[in-house]
């Protein structure tokens, strides 16, 4: 009996639309749901990120040069070599294998006893790209002119897949990220019109009393958009709980890396803002629209 | 001038319901409506506030053409209307006075709280202003919906059957309050079935006694 | 014994709205039940036929107690209950026809189409036999609750206020089909606050009037 | 006017339940997004199958065991290794390489001019192993006292991660294939608690009209049941469609093959009766609860 008068609960129109209609709900539950997707697909697109990065610092940026020569040509076509990959746009580094490192290489193959110091072997420069990478057809034509001897070797076959897939992950989180922003966006706007259909009576006795149209769509924007955003939230923090708690992926393995590092943990943060600025546009465009249809 | 419709006709798609209709309210005038159920009562108050648009002929409000009107302007015009819809309408999660008081909230004003009490009082819903619509009874509601459509002390006030679920000496209650404010001015139309009550009205209002009949509007003083 | 209360008390938390009511309704009876607007009318049907349990007291209906009852033996016993409910009640997406032959659809029995023809035409409503309830006049709808209440020859009817939005001559009609039903021996209990109603009805049939007034149910044959 | 009856359209109590409501579009809607998700999950579930298949498949069984010692025992060791991985159960077949096979190994780093027949290249030997796998420990055990000059490289440190990949990848996508049945089952039962509370009207008039609670009960199941199951068809319909559309994976990369193959495609066939199924129990249960609250 003891509730607040008219006049402080009512003052700033807030309770026109009724709070706990399951129709509100219904967008709680939508952005939640979606948010909490969402966070997974920030997650993927991040991770696949980091991904792609390893597996491009770990192959894609570096090359080898193998050099076979007579012995007695061996050390000018040497010196030739590192002069045009000098010479060479893209090229950040290189530098000549030691004997050690050449049997390290070997290793698994023929032991450690191999007597590499009394073998032909060619020289083997490791080359250091820079990020944009070198044209390498323009180089094999250049060292075919200046050391024939030289084969250029820069890894493509083995990164190419790699780089693909990483890429291809990339592409597919973002497409789930964007997928399901228009998701909610399309769940919004209907949950919009829904609540606007449930909430039939409540236009009419607005209508009826002499409520403008913006008075009528504001009251609804407001709640929908409350709403969206606390489902986002709620949404949100789950996801993030999920992957602060759940083993997703070991220590080990290329999927290691799923998950948030660092400033990444950050990122989910927008999704409530997000959500709720879609709710606003989505709620807003629905209730001025069906405003204008029912007169 | 505060309403005029000239010629105006209207059905649902099917049969005729009202046609070629003349009507005349204005300012201070007291007005019953009457005639069988289903004859086009609720309807004739629907295209008089604007609920419903005719098929033809011509409505005016205030001296504007409700056809031509912004929506903006349809709403303020409403304003100046008190209307008392027969299925009454009231937001269900919203106490009684809250729902009565509906009228500043929906246009930003604040809320006379003496005003909302007195009126209330008046009613004889004091008692029930915290309590939420759907736990009222028939009566209550229909006292409530009087209540609202007064509160503004509108230019004209529409009653939809205002008293057919409350008993005799309230609904005398009731016409007291509408003749009180039709004496300060206020255009007054009550449908109604109730011949008695337009009866009791005779002695302290001159009223004028509409009846559709044969989708016509015609003028039912003699025969009640 | 159709129905029959003995020292029911209820109200809905408040302050007390009925207390020691006793009511006895045999078969074939006739009761008009009135009292002012809020004072429990409706609240006194509805405990007759269990949409509420009392606080206190005993209510039987066709010799059991329905407190005691199953869920399914009291939806059996409202089949044999016609109720008008005061805010009548349709589905919406249903026509006019298939509302008013609901109570054969909900227990799974054929329709009577000629009887539910008869019916329609005798309230008035043949015309309107496709129409969905919230396309129909206020009257409209509380003849077709009539309809509805009747069309399974129940036992007993209770109607809340079946006349408040009709005409005249339409509440004339409505109460003839009541008193018809009433010879043949069905009990009807009507609670209106029309009183010309009751006054006329007596010429017809010889009804008990009951009053609500200060909490208690009392007899008001004399002062009507 | 010319509308059916009242005895044929609603003999079967069919339309009790209204058709168009925005509650039943609710499951229809939700269950076509569970549905549609589920593909995706399912597919994933699928692909990770066939991606740790393939990884085991070109990693897992094979081995190398490399053999160095004096020339003049070399052919004695061979033989006494190639005995004993004979006699290890769990080896399929054995093979010494050819100097051929050895010279192509080497090229990347030595050239093809490679003089293999001098130099005393250790013996290499692959190992097929059967699907079981062989225990690599007793093994080397074995091999430390008849051949104290072999080497056994089964490939763990190559093979593990990508196992573990694999398996994390699977394990994640049967988490989220019970995940969504999970809340597909949660969210029709709100959708069906909203439907219920939005049908409140309808509710009171059956049980005004004397309806038993089965009677009222059986007209909600029915009629989510059927949204649930056309919800569930047209979700999986489009999850298919974008299955069988979409590049999701390029040929290459190691997502190849993410996506229904062969009989693969009847398994999200089975989607729409199991949500139909979960809305049923989800509605009976909820309308029941509901009906039996609510005297
Ligand atoms: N929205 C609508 N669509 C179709 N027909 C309608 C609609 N509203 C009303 N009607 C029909 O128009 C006729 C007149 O309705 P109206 O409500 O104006 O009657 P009324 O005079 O107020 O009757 P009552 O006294 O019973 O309230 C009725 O037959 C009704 O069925
Ligand atoms: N569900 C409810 N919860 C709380 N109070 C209620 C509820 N239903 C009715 N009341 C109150 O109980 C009182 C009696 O209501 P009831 O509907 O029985 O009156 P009535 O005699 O039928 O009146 P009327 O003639 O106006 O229909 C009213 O004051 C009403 O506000
Ligand atoms: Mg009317
Ligand atoms: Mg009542």
């Amino acid at each position: 009996m003891a509730r607040p008068g008219p006049r402080g609960s009512l003052g700033d129109a807030g309770r026109i639309v009724p709070r706990s209609g399951y129709t509100t709900v219904l967008t709680t539950l939508i952005s939640a749901a979606m948010s909490f997707l969402a966070v997974f697909a920030l997650a993927l697109s991040l991770s696949s990120g980091t991904l792609a990065q390893r597996w491009s610092d770990t192959l894609a940026q570096t090359a080898t040069l193998r050099l076979s020569a007579p012995q007695s040509e061996i050390g000018a076509q040497t010196a030739a070599v590192l002069e045009i990959l000098r010479t060479t746009p893209g090229i950040t580094a290189t530098r000549v294998l030691e004997v050690d490192e050449q049997r390290q290489l070997l290793e698994p193959w023929f032991g450690p006893d191999l007597p590499v110091e009394v073998l032909a072997l060619p020289r083997l420069i490791e080359i250091i790209e820079s990020p944009e990478g070198f044209d390498a057809a323009g180089l094999r034509l250049r060292l075919s002119a200046e050391a024939p001897g030289a084969v250029l070797d820069d890894h493509t076959r083995w990164r190419r897949p790699l780089v693909q897939a990483a890429a291809s992950l990339r592409a597919l989180a973002w497409l789930s990220v964007l997928l399901l922003s228009a998701a909610m966006a399309a769940m919004i706007t209907l949950a919009a019109g829904f609540s606007l259909a449930a909430n039939a009576q409540v236009i009419r006795v607005l209508r009826l009393v002499g409520a403008r149209d913006a008075f009528i769509a504001g009251a609804f924007v407001r709640r929908l958009t409350v709403q969206a955003l606390v489902g986002a939230a709620a949404g949100t923090v789950v996801g993030m709980a999920a992957f602060a708690l759940l083993p997703v992926a070991g220590e080990a393995g290329f999927l290691t890396g799923l998950g948030f590092q660092g400033i990444g943990w950050l990122m989910p943060l927008a999704i409530p803002p997000l959500a709720g600025a879609i709710a606003y546009l989505a709620t807003r465009i629905a209730a001025l629209r069906v405003l204008r249809r029912e007169s | 001038m505060v309403i005029r419709l000239a010629n105006v006709s209207h059905d649902y798609g099917g049969h005729g319901l009202l046609a070629g209709v003349d009507l005349h309210i204005a300012p201070g005038t007291f007005h019953f409506l009457t005639g069988p159920s289903g004859a086009g009562k609720s309807t004739l108050l629907k295209l008089c506030y604007g609920e419903l648009t005719q098929n033809s002929g011509e409505i005016e409000v205030f001296g504007q053409d409700l056809r031509g009107m912004s929506r903006n302007a349809l709403a303020d015009t409403r304003r100046r209307i008190g209307v008392i819809h027969q299925d009454c309408q009231f937001l269900d999660h919203l106490t009684l006075a809250e729902n009565v008081a509906l009228p500043f909230v929906a246009t930003g004003r604040p809320v006379p709280e003496a005003d909302l009490h007195e009126l209330l009082t008046w009613v004889g819903l004091e008692r029930q202003a915290n309590a939420l619509p759907p736990t009222l009874s028939g009566g209550e509601r229909q006292r409530a919906a009087l209540a609202r459509a007064v509160i503004m002390s509108p230019d004209v006030v529409l009653a939809d059957e205002p008293t057919g679920n409350v008993d005799w000496d309230m609904s005398q209650r009731l016409l007291a309050l509408l003749v009180e404010l039709n004496r300060m001015g206020t255009a007054v139309m009550i449908a109604t079935h109730d011949l008695n009550l337009i009866r009791t009205a005779k002695s302290q209002v001159s009223a004028r006694n509409l009846r559709i009949a044969d989708n016509t509007l015609q003028s039912a003083g003699s025969d009640l």
